[in-house]
Formats: structure tokens, C-alpha cells, sequence
């Protein structure tokens, strides 16, 4: 279970958020909302630890997140992919490091850039680079998810199967925590929180 | 007039009027500039400080942040 | 001690005793240098060696002498910053840099005027200028550092990092700066080794010294006061402060 | 994943990275060079006067074609969030850097001492000479590749690159260049030099123990 | 009329699209679909000139696309926003380019940045560095405008003011050529190209 | 817009970027300074030979700061999409290259020439022979501003970009590296020194007038 208790976060003298207290069970999806600039990305990369906080702290299974390493995946805006490697060696350098071992060909597949592993990314469309990160979603360990704007760039198609994954990592006891401006399915969702816009 | 003997040996320093000028007014000039950029620093601070107040209000005036036509 | 500044330590607080020191020091070092500075140019005797080139020496010694100390102060500063975690200390730190760079400035500049006359060239690589010039380096290092964060509280932090290691470094630099001169060329220079000046020159030494140790203080708490209202423009008393 | 199995993977991936663009680490050994050419075409072909600048043209060229090199350290990783989620995976966050150091001063820094051999036609240097030169280069580029992770994980962030990064690095080597110099000079004098290398040696050891730690802290500093 | 006869591109030995054909008319949409790496991005910059074609011609007008200047704006993944000057200055190098005299602290409040036109625009979040890209859709004078996933970042209520800006331009016999992955409104969209993915 | 009051507008945009970017306009200044200082603590305090090294050092600095200053070009422009909407905008794309070199150069190269005056005092040159080598420096500064322009322009996206870069700017500045050693070389020996410096000057006009077109070509291929 994630708890997060009395967030406060003041950026350029404003504040953003104060006191924001949250939690995500297990199996559960939160669905972050809120217009553009209400502080959304800020509040997933507090949430990781990505972010120093004015105030408030984050845990998750009673233990603080700085800890949690590999139980976390966050994928923000920034891919963390490099453009000149090919998808398949971005791939492999992200499992080096989670310390998985996967057929990345296959993988490469399944999220539908069959026949472009070799292709550097920096020659792949949007929605192609934005599969490279989102590929780490298939087969990752960690317990929780925090996806800022996933569906970027993706088509219709390719956000019906995300949302089908995030129904499955639910199914396996774990917890997402989502912001996006298109609509989720309300079957997926399973709580809302919203953000207003604060002056 | 101390060390001196008149005015204008005590503006030719011997001849180093140069110089023990250029020096003086200097470290002087420096420390006058120096001063003034804290003096200018604090007050467009204070100014930021104040507008932001003002813009804070403006826009909880307007209460939005929404796209208009 | 440490129960006596607790009260000090809230922002607020802080600046108001920044102003108060300011208020009081910068009459004082205005004065002292007035009196120093005519006492030196006026009534202090002719060097029978240097002539009046000397009386360059009333401004260059306290310049150089608190550009050093300026830096120690900033260093010591950075460091408790860092160690317990004193934001106040931080921003301590920042007001204090273009202060001790300014008199960094004034060291080399009226030094290099007084070289002129005295050794025949504007500069010389000796150890004490050349250490001098390194400082400056770390001065303007400190300060770029902080101009170049676009958060300031980070910025600040950076700087404190920075200044903490110019300070383990200036000794190092300071010596073995020393150590090459001597080994490349033997002492040149020894403008240490003078005989020791007579009192009527020392006093409006003295005087000045202390008055630049004044002008210090004053500017710091000055800026000091600044940098907090910058660091704090969402408070509450800043704006209490700037509605009256 | 064990420590040392990330350390080797994140070495490896920085290799593979330079492999393809090849001009990020082409133009340092260029630089490199061109600074060793410029000087027998400025100062003209005097042999004596050559083999005396020798030893300091040679650490010049490493220092200032080192400050091409040093902002592009984090940058690249830092601006596409790969250095991010290494640093959210759990791995100790200086070994992280501690890698980074390593693969940067294989990549940019070996490369340039073997080139200081260049200087033997180029400046008419003594091989014997050389060789304590590339001593005292092997620990300065130790020393300024740790000095310069710092320098470079500070300035990550805003995009100021070699300015400000020489006003932090050269500042610091003061004393290492002097040193250095000591050490060439006792050499060519048949003196011992054991005594400035060592001090050398413990500058590097020492700027080995720290940079990981401070620049994992300005990294994270910039991280937000 | 904007005509694009028989484009032909081929990317890294693959036909994007092959003797491709369509036309836009006075004050009409045209809503080019396709899944990611179809070639959508790559057929818009073709047809504003920015990629070189093996084959095909564009015509705005009867005019060849690339002396169409100022009658063509396109707006695509990247922002030509810099990063380090405030939305305010960014915009009006844009109206110097486009040599146009509007009062921008209006625009600023039009696209809902009131109060942040002097930050940088680095501290912005995703959505509103977005805005003051589509800003230049407000007071624009070009004729067609090629609009490669306007809708990225932006939140629901934006995207509501977008589709009644298009709705605005074809009303002033303008032309709009876009691409998204969101669904547009039936009653904005008067044509449909749809590109396959092809092996 | 008129193209005369583009190129100025373009221009005010360069500096209005390079003035919050605060020390952008210091910071070649600083790093020559640290440049110049390298030398005399390396090499020795020894006057004499400093100011044989002085003119030297202009150049390796001069060099230096541009080689860090030229990959970023047009890269910022290019990677926000900027310069592809000012290619698209209708104005002549030699001119938009252009005005960026002209603005390159008096935002990282003039300041630079002004700076060269710190070697009178600190590496002890003679003022005449400073004035000689402004000159050198002034049209030395225009060659590598078109030809790394150049370089710059297909760096910009292409990732063969290394080689290229290294085969036009080396060939290309060794040659203008000779003819000003022999220029400050003949003034030395109060030789008239014009005919090197015609040579210069007649490489710079060159470069400007294929640079542009050769830049604007790179950059459009760029593009795709
Ligand atoms: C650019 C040139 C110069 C620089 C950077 C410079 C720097 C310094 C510094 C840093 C000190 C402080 C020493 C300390 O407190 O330990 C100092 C002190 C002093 N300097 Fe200079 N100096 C320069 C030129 C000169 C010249 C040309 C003279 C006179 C011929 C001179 C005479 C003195 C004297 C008399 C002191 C006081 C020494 C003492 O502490 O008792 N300086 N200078
Ligand atoms: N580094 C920063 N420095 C100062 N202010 C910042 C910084 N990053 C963001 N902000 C401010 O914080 C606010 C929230 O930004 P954030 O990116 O969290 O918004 P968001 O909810 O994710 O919006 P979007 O839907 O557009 O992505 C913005 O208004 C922005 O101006
Ligand atoms: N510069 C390039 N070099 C080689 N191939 C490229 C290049 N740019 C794109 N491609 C290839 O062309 C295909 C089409 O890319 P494009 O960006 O046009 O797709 P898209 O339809 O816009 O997709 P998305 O919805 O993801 O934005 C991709 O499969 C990509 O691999
Ligand atoms: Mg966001
Ligand atoms: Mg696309």
C-alpha cells in the first residue's frame, strides 16, 4: 500500500499543493487529474522521490520510498531513452539494470515495433519512441506504477492495450497511479483525485 | 598641510600621482559600484516581490487558466 | 550560545537584526575609512625608500588582507550551512561573495598599480599574486555557480559545496603556489621582509583595516537581508514588511 | 543486480554510446592535437625552446581538451531521464557516477595520454622525459576527471558548459599542475621525482574517495 | 485548394505511402488518421515541404507549397519554443517572423497563461509550453494550417477550444490538415485520410 | 518582413537568448583569462619566455573557446524546431544562416579579441605586437566562424558528423594557423608582415561568402 501523508510542495513562490494526503491500495489504480499546470507531474515526481518537498513524506509498505528501488517504475515525460542506441540495446541496458532477463525480441513484438529493432530511435515516429519507454511496463516487477501522460503520442489501439496491462498489474495485487488527459475506461479506475489549478 | 608642502604637491604625489589616484578611486569607484548594485538588487526584488503579490491576485480574479477563443 | 541565537534563526528575526548591524556599522566604516584614508594620503610621513607611491599601501593591505578573510568567513559559513542544514547560513554565503570579490578586485588592482612604479611591471607571476588571482577565480566561481541554478535554494546549496572545497583548496593553492615560485626562480620579491613600519604610518593602517572590516559587516547584512526576503518572497512578513 | 555486474553493464553501455557518435569523442583527441601542432608553428622551430614548453604544453592540451569533454559528461543522460531511473533503481548512487567517472576517463582521458606521445617528434622531447610525463598525466587526468564530474553534474542543469566549468576546474588544479611541473623538472635535472608524484597519487586517491559522493549530491541537486 | 498529386516517400526501404493523392478545399478539414509509424508526420512534413519527397507535388492555390511562405503554418512535435525566454518574448519573436503587430498580453491570457508570460519557459509545465506553441494558431494569417497532434498535453477543456478555433478558421475559408489520436468532434471533421501502416 | 530588418531581428533574438543565459557575454572573457593563467603556472614565470608563447596562447584560446561554443550553433534552434519554421517562413535561407554567424561571432568571438589585450600584462608582450595580433585573431575568428558553421550545421543531426567536423576544420586551420605565426613572426623582426595577413584576410571573405549556402544546404538535408 502506498500512503502518502501531508504533501506540501511550493514552486516559484506558488503553491501548488499543501497538506495532500493519499493513499493507493493494493490492487487499486488512482487516476490523477487536473488542468494543465495544477501540479500534476510535480505530485508523481514528489511521489517517487524525484522532487524535494517542502513538507510530508511517502511510503510505501510502511517502508519511505528512497528505499523502495526497484519496487517503483516511473515513467514521466522524459523517455530515459537514448536516441542514438537502437530500441533493442535500450531495451537491454533498461533490463541490465532492473537485473531482468527477458527475449527482448519478443518484447519488441509485443509492443509492436517488430522489424525496427535495429532502427535507432532517433528515426522511429513519436508514438514508436514513446513504445521504446512504455515498454518497460511488460514485464517489470515493480509493485507500483506511476505513469505521467502514458498515452502520449499513442494510438487508439495501442492505449486500449495499456489500459488492458494496467487492469492485469492490478489483477497481480499491484498499484498504478495515472495522469492523463484523455479519459481512462471507468472499469479500469478505481479511485480519482483531482488537482485544481491554485494561484 | 601634513607631509605635504602645498596643495599641489599633495595632488603630484611625487610625481606617482598616477598612480596613487587611479588606485584610490578605484578601490573607491568599486565600492560605490558595489553598493549601488545591492541597493538596485534589493529594490527590483522588492518590486518582484510586490508584482507577484499583484499577479497573484489578478489571477485569482480571473480564477481560470482555460484556453479562450 | 546556541540558545541565545535560537530566536535569531527564524527569518524574520534575522532580518531585523541584519538591518540593526547594518545601521550601526556602516556610519563606523564610512567614518574610519574617511579618517583613515586622509590620514594616510595627508599626514602620514613620505616613505624615505617607496616616496608616496607608498601611500597606495593604506587601501591595498586592508583590501587584501579582508579578501582573504572575507573568503575564510564565507568558507566556515558554507560549511555549518551544510553540515546542519541552516538556510540562513546559505544565503549568508551568497551575500558575502561579490563582497569578497570586490575587495579581491581592489587588492589587485591597486596592487598592480603600486608594482608599476615600485618593480616596473604591472604584474608579476609571484606566489602572493598569483594565489591573490586564483581567489578571485573561486570568488567568480562561487557566484557563476549561483547565477547558474535556476532554482535559488539550490543554488545556494551548490555554492556552499563550492565554496567548502575553495576553502580546503586555498591553503593548498596558497603553499604550493609558494613552493613553485621558489623552486623556479628563488625569492624574488620579499615584500614581507620589511623592516616593520613605523607608527605613524601603522595607525592609519590600522584604522583602515578595521574600518574595511566595518564595511565588510555592513554590506553583509545588507545583502544578507535581501537574498532572505528573495528566499522568502512567499512569507507572510516579507509582505507584511514591503505593505508598509 | 550485483554492484559490480551494474558497474560493468553501465561501462559498457557508455561505450556503446561513444561508438556511435563518434565525433563527441573525436574532437577532444583533435583538440589534443591541435594544440601540440600550434605550438612548433607559433613559437617557431627552436628545438631547446620546444623541449623546454614540452611538459606543459602537454598538460595544457589535456586540461583544455578535457574542458571540451566534461560538459557532456551527465548532460545527455540527464536531459533524456535516463540518469533518473538509475538513480530511483536503488544502486548506490555514487557507485552510479563512480561508473560514469571510470568510462569518461577511458573514453576521453586515455586517449589523450597515449597522444601526449606526439609531443616526442613534435617538441623534440626526451622519451625518458616523456614517460615521467605520462605519469604525472595519468594522475592529473585521474584528478581532473573527478574534479570535473562535480564541475559538470553542478552546471547539468543549465546549459552553460565551458565557461563556467573552466572558472570551477582550473581554479582547483592549481596545485596539481605545480606539481606536476616539480616532478618534470627534478626528471630532467636526473633528480628524483618520486616525492611530487606521490603527492600527485594522493591528490588523485583523495579526489577519488570525494567526487563520487559530491557529485551524486549535485546531481541529485538538479534532479529537482 | 490545397493538391497533393501522387507523393511517394520511402524511409529507410520502407514505402511510407505510394502515389498518395488528396485535396483540401476552402474551409475544410481534413482528419489524417493512421497508427504510429504510419507515416502521418512524415506525409505532413512533405506536404509543407520540409522533407524531401521521391515523388509528388504540393500545390496551395496552384502554387508550388515551398513559395507559399506566410499562407502555411505548421505545427508539429517540436515547439521552435526556446526554453530559456518567457512565453512573452517567445511569441513575439513569432510575430516578427510573421510580421504581425498584435498586443500579446492578450494572446498570453487567451491560451491561459495569465500571470506566467515573464517564467521561462523551462519552469512551464508540459501543457502550457504546448500552449505557447498553438498560441500562433490564434492570430494566424496562413491560409492552411498542418497541425501534427495538436491536442499532446492539453487538457480537456483546451482541446475543446482548439476544435472551435479549426471550427472558426474553416468558417473563414481556411484550410486545416490534422492528425491526433484523440478523436475529433464529427461536426469539425469534413474529410477522413486514413494511412495504413505498411511492411 | 523585409530580409534587412529579419537579419536584425534575428540578431536581437540571439542576444536577447544569450543575455538570460546571464553570463553568456563573461564567460569567453573569464575562460580566456583562466586560459592565459594556465600557462604562466605551468610553464614558469619566466617573462622572456612567456611572451614568446603569448601569441600562441591568443590563438589556443581563441580556438578553444570556440570549439566549445560552436556544436551549439544551431543545435537549440534546430532540436526546438525553430530554425525548420524560419526555413519555412520564405526568407532566403543563406540569410538565416547568416545573420546566426554574424551574431555567433560578435556574441563569442569580439569580446574574445578585445580579452587578447590581457596578454600584455600577463604574458609580457609588446603592445605593437598585440595590435598585430588582433588582426590575425579578427579574421581567424571570422574563418572558424563560417567553417565551424559549417561543421556545426552537419553535426547538427547527422551522427557522421565527427569525421567531417575534424576533416574541414583542421585542414582548414592549420593553414590560416601558419599564416598568422608567420605574420606575428615577421612583425617580431619588424618585417612588414601584409602579405600574410592579405592571405587571411582573402581566406575569410571566401569562407563567408561558401559558408552560408554550404551551412544552409547541411541544414536542410538535416531536416529529412
Ligand atoms: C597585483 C599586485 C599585488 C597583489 C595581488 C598583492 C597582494 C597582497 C596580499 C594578498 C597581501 C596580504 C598579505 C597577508 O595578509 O598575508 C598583501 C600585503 C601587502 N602588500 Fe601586496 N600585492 C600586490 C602588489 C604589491 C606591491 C607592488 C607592493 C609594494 C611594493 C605590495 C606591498 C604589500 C605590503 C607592504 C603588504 C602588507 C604585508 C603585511 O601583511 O605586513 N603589494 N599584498
Ligand atoms: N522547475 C520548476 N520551477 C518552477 N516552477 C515550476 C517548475 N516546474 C513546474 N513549475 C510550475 O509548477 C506548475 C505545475 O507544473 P506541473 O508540470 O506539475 O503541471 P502538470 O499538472 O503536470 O501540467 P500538465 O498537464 O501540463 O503536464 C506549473 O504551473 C509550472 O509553472
Ligand atoms: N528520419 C528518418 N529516417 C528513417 N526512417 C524514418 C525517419 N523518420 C521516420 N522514419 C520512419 O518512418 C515511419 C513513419 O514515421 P512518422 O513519424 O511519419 O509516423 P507517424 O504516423 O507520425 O507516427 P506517430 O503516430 O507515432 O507520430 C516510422 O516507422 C519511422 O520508422
Ligand atoms: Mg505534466
Ligand atoms: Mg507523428
Amino acid at each position: 500500500m502506498l500512503s502518502a501523508n501531508n504533501l506540501t510542495c511550493i514552486r516559484n513562490q506558488r503553491i501548488l499543493f499543501e497538506d495532500l494526503s493519499f493513499s493507493i491500495n493494493q490492487g487499486s489504480l488512482l487516476y490523477l487529474k487536473g488542468p494543465n499546470g495544477a501540479g500534476k507531474t510535480t505530485l508523481m515526481r514528489s511521489v517517487v522521490g524525484l522532487n524535494q518537498l517542502q513538507q510530508g513524506k511517502v511510503e510505501l509498505d510502511q517502508q519511505p520510498i528512497a528505499d523502495c528501488g526497484d519496487n517503483v517504475l516511473y515513467l514521466g515525460h522524459k523517455p530515459a531513452v537514448n536516441e542514438w542506441l537502437s530500441a533493442e540495446q535500450n531495451m537491454q541496458h533498461w533490463c541490465n539494470l532492473k537485473n531482468q532477463q527477458i527475449d527482448i525480441l519478443a518484447l519488441i513484438n509485443k509492443v509492436g515495433l517488430a522489424g525496427l529493432h535495429d532502427v535507432p530511435v532517433k528515426f522511429l515516429s513519436a508514438g514508436q519512441k514513446r513504445r521504446v519507454a512504455l515498454s518497460r511496463l511488460w514485464n517489470s516487477n515493480a509493485k507500483l506504477w506511476v505513469l505521467d501522460e502514458p498515452f502520449t503520442s499513442i494510438d487508439v489501439k495501442g492505449v486500449e492495450v495499456l489500459n488492458a496491462l494496467f487492469a492485469r498489474h492490478k489483477s497481480q495485487g499491484g498499484m498504478v497511479m495515472v495522469t492523463s488527459h484523455q479519459d481512462l475506461p471507468t472499469n479500469v479506475v478505481d479511485e480519482v483525485l483531482s488537482l485544481e489549478y491554485r494561484f | 598641510m601634513g607631509a605635504f608642502e602645498s596643495f599641489a604637491d599633495f595632488l603630484a604625489m611625487n610625481g606617482y600621482a598616477f598612480y596613487v589616484w587611479l588606485s584610490y578611486g578605484l578601490a573607491f569607484l568599486l565600492i560605490v559600484a558595489l553598493f549601488l548594485w545591492s541597493k538596485w538588487q534589493r529594490k527590483s526584488i522588492e518590486q518582484e516581490i510586490v508584482q507577484q503579490q499583484q499577479v497573484r491576485n489578478i489571477r485569482q480574479q480571473q480564477v481560470n487558466s482555460e484556453m479562450k477563443l | 550560545m546556541f540558545k541565545w541565537l535560537h530566536p535569531y534563526a527564524k527569518p524574520e528575526k534575522a532580518y531585523q537584526l541584519s538591518l540593526a548591524f547594518q545601521r550601526f556599522f556602516m556610519p563606523l566604516a564610512i567614518c574610519g575609512l574617511i579618517v583613515g584614508c586622509i590620514w594616510g594620503l595627508v599626514f602620514a610621513p613620505t616613505d624615505y625608500q617607496q616616496s608616496d607611491s607608498a601611500r597606495i599601501m593604506y587601501i591595498h593591505v586592508p583590501a587584501a588582507i579582508w579578501s582573504m578573510g572575507v573568503y575564510m568567513s564565507m568558507g566556515i559559513a558554507g560549511f555549518c550551512a551544510l553540515v546542519w542544514q541552516i538556510k540562513l547560513l546559505e544565503i549568508s554565503v551568497l551575500a558575502m561573495a561579490p563582497i569578497g570579490a570586490a575587495f579581491t578586485a581592489i587588492a589587485l588592482f591597486t596592487g598592480s598599480l603600486w608594482g608599476k612604479p615600485m618593480w616596473g611591471t604591472w604584474w608579476v607571476w609571484d606566489a602572493r599574486l598569483t594565489s591573490e588571482l586564483i581567489l578571485l577565480f573561486l570568488y567568480m566561481g562561487v557566484f557563476a555557480l549561483f547565477q547558474s541554478f535556476d532554482d535559488k535554494r539550490t543554488g545556494a546549496k551548490a555554492a556552499c559545496i563550492l565554496a567548502v572545497i575553495g576553502m580546503i583548496n586555498v591553503p593548498i593553492i596558497h603553499y604550493s603556489v609558494e613552493w613553485w615560485n621558489t623552486l623556479h626562480q628563488g625569492a624574488s620579491i620579499t615584500k614581507l621582509d620589511k623592516p616593520s613600519i613605523a607608527p605613524s604610518m601603522l595607525w592609519p593602517l590600522l584604522i583602515n583595516i578595521v574600518s574595511v572590516l566595518c564595511l565588510f559587516i555592513a554590506f553583509t547584512c545588507y545583502r544578507f537581508a535581501t537574498e532572505l526576503l528573495r528566499a522568502e518572497s512567499h512569507r507572510k512578513w516579507v509582505l507584511e514588511i514591503l505593505g508598509k | 543486480m550485483s554492484f559490480s555486474s551494474f558497474f560493468i553493464q553501465s561501462i559498457k553501455r557508455d561505450f556503446q554510446i561513444a561508438a556511435i557518435q563518434k565525433h563527441e569523442f573525436i574532437l577532444p583527441v583533435l583538440f589534443f592535437i591541435l594544440v601540440i601542432v600550434l605550438f612548433p608553428i607559433t613559437v617557431g622551430p627552436d628545438g631547446t625552446m620546444l623541449s623546454r614548453l614540452a611538459s606543459a604544453v602537454g598538460w595544457i592540451a589535456l586540461i583544455l581538451s578535457m574542458l571540451i569533454a566534461l560538459p557532456r559528461m551527465f548532460a545527455e543522460d540527464f536531459e533524456n531521464g535516463w540518469l533518473e531511473q538509475v538513480f530511483l533503481s536503488g544502486v548506490p548512487h555514487s557507485l552510479i557516477v563512480l561508473s560514469r567517472i571510470v568510462s569518461f576517463w577511458l573514453l576521453y582521458c586515455l586517449p589523450l595520454v597515449f597522444c601526449s606521445f606526439l609531443l616526442v617528434p613534435f617538441m623534440s622531447m626526451e622519451v625518458g622525459l616523456w614517460s615521467v610525463l605520462v605519469q604525472t598525466l595519468l594522475l592529473g587526468s585521474i584528478l581532473t576527471a573527478c574534479l570535473g564530474a562535480v564541475a559538470s553534474a553542478l552546471l547539468v542543469a543549465s546549459r552553460k558548459g565551458g565557461g563556467v566549468m573552466a572558472l570551477l576546474l582550473i581554479p582547483l588544479l592549481v596545485p596539481s599542475l605545480i606539481f606536476a611541473g616539480a616532478a618534470m623538472d627534478a626528471a630532467q635535472q636526473s633528480l628524483p621525482y618520486t616525492a611530487p608524484i606521490t603527492i600527485l597519487a594522493a591528490l588523485a586517491v583523495f579526489s577519488l574517495t570525494i567526487a563520487p559522493l559530491a557529485t551524486a549530491q549535485a546531481l541529485k541537486l538538479n534532479m529537482g
